[in-house]
């Protein structure tokens, strides 16, 4: 049973840190975007590894089904998909990937190891007011409406002036958009051209009798 | 399931098999099944989708192969496995070929919680309902993919309008259920089935009520305007025809799946057969008590003696038989509902789809989360929650209170907002000739 | 500046009252769609009706075929005798809108004269535009318009249907359109009698019935032999009744041939090719030489010919097909000599 | 899983995971391709949240509920973030950061 959730983390590692590596490193920016989906799948399998049932769900549904579906759109909508014949990172790439590199190898995993995490935490005998077992979408439920409802709220908030923001920004104005016509709109706005164009011609000769403008008129 | 692997490993042939290997099996053996009956659900809704829109459009419908035509899928079937699969020159070979996978992969996970009968629910999980929307959203990426990675502009453009049109239409769906999810306090299928026992009034909101499995959320005004709302962004998330824009073939030929050809495109139209007839299902088990009905639960506890408390096996299947009939019947019959509306109804413009769920369906369904907070105010709560002044009325009285106040609230509700959406609706065409005003003439 | 438009034709749909709108509408589509659903289960009988299964299940059922429905056109002899209605007028070759009725005339074979009968009569189906025009203008009612419709053949030639193919006893036609043929009848048997008395030996008889008729005169020798043995004095009168047509058939034979030689003479050795009946062969052969004759035509005209159409080539094969261009062959010839004592 | 997997191996994935995005989001001239570099980085945070919750305190909600904050706070970035790009991308009609250099900084 050990043997088998290890195998399953190290499957569920490789996946996340290689289709990680796959998004930095791969030219097509949609190839990208894809590694990225495989890389959040694994964290939600992680998730469900670590038994945060609700959190794997949710990082499904927000990371898989709502984030990379805006990055697929947003990708689309600025058309440059290829990335061929232009340089995929910066000039000083390589000072970026010490940064990296350094911060994992001299920093991060030293940490790790030089400090023994998995502390037991002090357990006392559960008192009656506690709660036993592992917090599952219940606990959650009523920690949202307790204690953190201020931090839940908050979260609303901001995604409120998220979603105002995106559409403010995103907004284009209503006279720099082409308007796509219908057939019908199209033959009125020729026919009211024409006749804008007779009325300036016949403004500057005589107006003619009975014409459909000074009837109209 | 589990039990049965037991027995058989342990106590037949005495392997002395592992808990864990005894539940991989069984899981193993479940999914078996479930993976054989998703395509053979396919086969069947596409023979009845044809039978029926052809009768609808006074037809007769495919009837040559087989008696009644009944086996003109798999005739269709073996057409599509032995087309040639041709992969445009253009197209990105390997997300062209992931596409239909991607697409297919997600609804065959749904079947996971979904619960046939009694007891018979693959897979308990606490959360449940949230897990079958989450992974039904995966699929929009495959559509994505197939779009993008075919190289044609139908199929972006189809493959666009489907995402925009399913992550759209998720936020009516999940806020009709967050309704019924606020009534039971479960988001677990299983418990939201069990809460629909009684007769027209839920045993769990009236305690009493004969449990003739009737008390289903459709007979509440909450369940009502959620299941109505709900059917209607289900129908967009199947793609069904007032909002099948994604593929609308008179536009842009086939959507997403233009340049899809053989067993691809055979994928991509089982996965959505396959998630017509999870959305019908999911329509069923949260708003019609999936297996619930008069007889299932008292077959189950005819088998119940003091001796073995979980019920004697041959009652047990008894129950499990008539629950799943219940339970295949309901998700027919909304599949009939599908079609029916395919048959009466119109291709919606892609601006009156997203017009419609966002300025109609979603405010509708928030003021329904309103109803359900007051019939849960009502129901459930007592004096600890400030409903103390409720309490006289007693259980039944408290029911009738919160039916006619959210009866009263859901049906201004949606009187009010079809008003004012009919009323934005209507352009005139001194309307549509003053929206070209502001052009250069 | 405002501009103020007229209405146009915009059409103003009046509802009415204000009513309460609430989607009234939608369930009263769906509702129409349940009651064709309803009705799908039985046959729509009367098409006043609007709902219930109309379509009829083609290679099971078939609609019964109006009367008066036409597809291709085809050729009527008369069920015994196994005469035929066609006289060759040309008459149907010339109305043909898409021109894919061949005919040649037949003729006597020992006086060259013309005989009022088809010597081969050719259709191209897969041209024709079942248009009908042929039957409408056929004075004799031997061209009608066929109910057949399942004509799909592998091979486009053999849309090009000859004589045999085309020829259809009058029973037959009486079984699909009686009433039209009731019209007719009196008149077209009337008309056959006259033709059928300028016809020589088989000529005119269609060939289905080639060898029947045979027997049947075979027969009809036969019996009449067996009377003669014992009284010889009856044949003289039976001999006698026959030598009328002979003679006639002679005599036409001769103004034949003197107009044939007149034309020779005159024409410097042109002359129209006969299509032999059934002989392959000779068919193409006669086509070459119709299309030489069709040259030499062109060349003496002296460059007002050059209008006459190409020689057609000897066509590879297909006895049909032979025939066919055999028959446009001499169409060219005559055309072209036309022109030449025109000009 | 506890048992299993020592606490120490989460954490190294999620080190690991972090160092790929801060590289992704430090090198990539895509705009886009920046955003999800630091798409990546908050992922390992969630990782490293909810591991500490698992092994650490699982009676108690606040490691995952700091995940859920985290989630939200991505999910509103991405969408402001995106639509940024949008807008810069029609004015500038470019997707790439070191392009976008109108004030010479």
């Amino acid at each position: 049973m050990e043997l088998l959730i290890q195998i399953i983390f190290f499957l569920l590692a490789a996946l996340i840190l290689g289709a990680g590596v796959m998004v930095v490193a791969v030219r097509n920016i949609i190839h990208s975007a894809l590694w990225l989906i495989g890389s959040f799948f694994g964290v939600g399998a992680l998730y469900l590894l670590l038994e945060a049932e609700f959190l794997a769900v949710v990082q499904v549904l927000v990371y898989v089904g709502a984030v990379s579906i805006l990055i697929l759109f947003a990708i689309m909508l600025t058309r440059d998909v290829s990335g061929q014949g232009e340089r995929l990172l910066f000039q000083r790439w390589w000072l970026a990937l010490l940064v990296a590199i350094t911060l994992f190898a001299a920093v991060i995993t030293p940490t790790l190891l030089a400090q023994s995490w998995n502390v037991v935490p002090p357990t006392g005998p559960i008192e009656p007011g506690q709660p036993t077992g592992i917090a599952g979408a219940l606990e959650l439920g009523r920690g949202f409406v307790h204690e953190f409802l201020l931090h839940f709220e908050i979260a609303g908030v901001l995604l409120l002036v998220a979603l105002i923001g995106a559409i403010v920004i995103a907004f284009e104005e209503r006279n720099r958009r082409r308007k796509v016509l219908t057939l019908a709109e199209e033959h009125e706005l020729r026919k009211r051209r024409e006749q804008t164009s007779d009325a300036n011609a016949s403004e500057s000769a005589l107006s003619a009798p009975g014409h459909p403008i000074s009837q109209s008129e | 399931m589990y039990d049965v692997v037991d027995y058989v490993l342990n106590t037949t042939f005495n392997l002395g098999a592992a808990g864990w290997v005894v539940s991989l099996i069984s899981y193993l053996m479940i999914a078996t099944v479930l993976f054989l009956v998703a395509p053979l659900q396919m086969l069947f809704l596409t023979y009845y989708e044809r039978r029926l829109i052809a009768r609808m459009q006074d037809r007769v419908g495919p009837n040559r192969v087989g008696p009644e035509g009944m086996f003109q899928p798999v005739a269709d079937a073996v057409k599509m496995f032995t087309k040639e699969d041709i992969i445009p020159a253009a197209a990105d070979k390997w997300v062209h070929l992931l596409a239909p996978l991607v697409v297919v992969a997600p609804t065959m996970f749904m079947f996971a919680v979904l619960p046939w009968g009694p007891g018979m629910t693959p897979i308990d999980m606490h959360i449940g309902l949230l897990f079958f929307f989450a992974v039904s959203s995966i699929s929009a990426v495959g559509l994505m993919m197939a779009g993008w990675a075919s190289y044609n502009k139908f199929s972006l453009l189809g493959a666009m309008r489907a995402v925009a049109q399913m992550v759209s239409y998720e936020i009516p769906a999940m806020l009709s259920l967050l309704a019924i999810v606020m009534i039971t306090g479960s988001l677990s299928i299983v418990d939201i089935v069990q809460w629909q026992g009684g007769l027209f009034i839920s045993s769990s909101d009236v305690a009493g009520v004969p449990n003739w499995g009737l008390g289903w959320f459709v007979f509440n005004p909450v369940g009502f305007l959620a299941f109505a709302a709900f059917f209607i962004a289900a129908l967009a998330e199947g793609e069904r025809t007032p909002f099948d824009i994604p593929e609308a073939d008179s536009e842009i030929v086939a959507g997403y799946m233009t340049e899809y050809s053989g067993m691809k495109f055979g994928l991509f139209f089982l996965a959505q057969y396959v998630l017509n007839f999870l959305l019908c299902a999911i329509t069923a088990v949260i708003f019609f008590g999936a297996w619930q009905g008069p007889g299932v639960n008292e077959l189950y506890a005819l088998g119940i003696t003091p001796d073995n408390p979980d019920g004697n096996g041959w009652f047990n299947v008894l129950a499990g038989v008539l629950g799943a009939f219940y339970f295949l019947f309901k998700t027919y019959a909304f599949f009939f509902v599908m079609v029916w509306i395919r048959g009466a109804f119109p291709r919606l413009r892609v601006d009156q789809l997203m017009d419609f769920g966002w300025k109609y369906l979603i405010p509708l369904t928030l003021v329904n989360v309103f109803s359900a907070a007051i019939w849960v105010g009502f129901n459930n709560w007592g004096a600890n929650e400030g409903f103390g002044f409720a309490e006289p009325l007693g259980d039944l009285g408290r029911w009738a209170v919160a039916f006619v106040l959210t009866l009263a609230i859901n049906i201004a509700a949606y009187i009010v907002m079809t008003r004012i959406y009919g009323e934005t609706r209507r352009v005139t065409f001194d309307e549509q000739l003053a929206d070209t005003a502001g052009l250069p003439s | 500046m405002t501009i103020q438009f007229e209405r146009g034709k915009v059409v103003v749909i009046d509802r009415g009252a204000r009513k309460l709108r609430v989607g009234q509408g939608m369930l009263k589509g769906m509702a129409v769609v349940w009651h064709h659903w309803l009705k799908s289960f039985q046959k729509l009988d009367n098409f006043s009706k609007t709902a219930g299964v109309f379509t009829v299940e083609y290679p099971d059922e078939r609609i019964k075929l109006p009367e008066a429905y036409r597809n291709m056109p085809i050729l009527l002899y008369d069920d015994e005798t196994g005469q035929e209605l066609c006289t060759a007028c040309f008459q149907c070759q010339r109305v043909c809108p898409p021109q894919v009725i061949h005919i040649n005339q037949a003729r006597n074979p020992e006086t060259g004269k013309a005989i009022p009968a088809a010597a081969e009569f050719i259709i191209e189906y897969d041209a024709c535009m079942s248009c009908g025009f042929c039957a409408e203008v056929c004075p004799f009612d031997s061209i009608k318009m066929d109910h057949e419709f399942e004509l799909s053949t592998e091979d486009h030639a053999e849309l090009t249907m000859n004589k045999a193919q085309l020829s259809r006893p009058v029973s037959y036609y009486e079984r699909i359109a009686p009433t039209f043929w009731a019209e007719v009848k009196a008149s077209a048997y009337k008309k056959l009698q006259n033709s059928v008395k300028r016809r020589v030996d088989l000529i005119g008889i269609a060939p289905q019935m080639v060898e029947k008729v045979k027997a049947m005169r075979a027969a009809a020798a036969e019996s009449e032999a067996t009377e003669a043995a014992p009284s010889s004095a009856p044949t003289k009168p039976s001999a006698a009744e026959t030598s009328p047509a002979t003679d006639k058939a002679a005599k036409l034979a001769a103004i034949r041939a003197a107009n044939a030689a007149k034309q020779d003479a005159g024409n410097g050795g042109t002359s129209t090719p006969e299509a032999p009946a059934g002989d392959d062969k000779a068919a193409k052969l006669a086509a070459i030489r119709a299309a030489n004759a069709a040259k030499k035509a062109a060349e003496s005209g002296e460059g007002s010919a050059s209008v006459a159409p190409a020689a057609p080539e000897a066509p590879a094969g297909d006895d049909k097909a032979a025939r066919l261009a055999a028959i446009r062959a001499a169409n060219a010839a005559k055309k072209a000599k036309d022109e030449q004592e025109n000009s | 899983m506890i048992n299993a997997v020592p606490l120490e191996w989460v954490l190294t994935v999620s080190a690991a995971l972090f160092c790929i995005g801060l590289f992704g989001a430090l090198s990539r001239r895509n705009m886009v391709g920046i955003l999800m570099g630091v798409e990546l980085m908050l992922n390992s945070v969630n990782i490293n949240l909810v591991a500490f919750w698992r092994y650490l305190e699982p009676r108690f909600i606040t490691g995952q509920t700091f995940a859920l904050f985290v989630i939200t706070v991505a999910a509103a970035e991405a969408a402001v973030g995106l639509a940024m790009i949008i807008a810069i991308y029609r004015n500038w009609a470019t997707v790439n950061a070191d392009d976008v250099d109108s004030m010479k900084g």
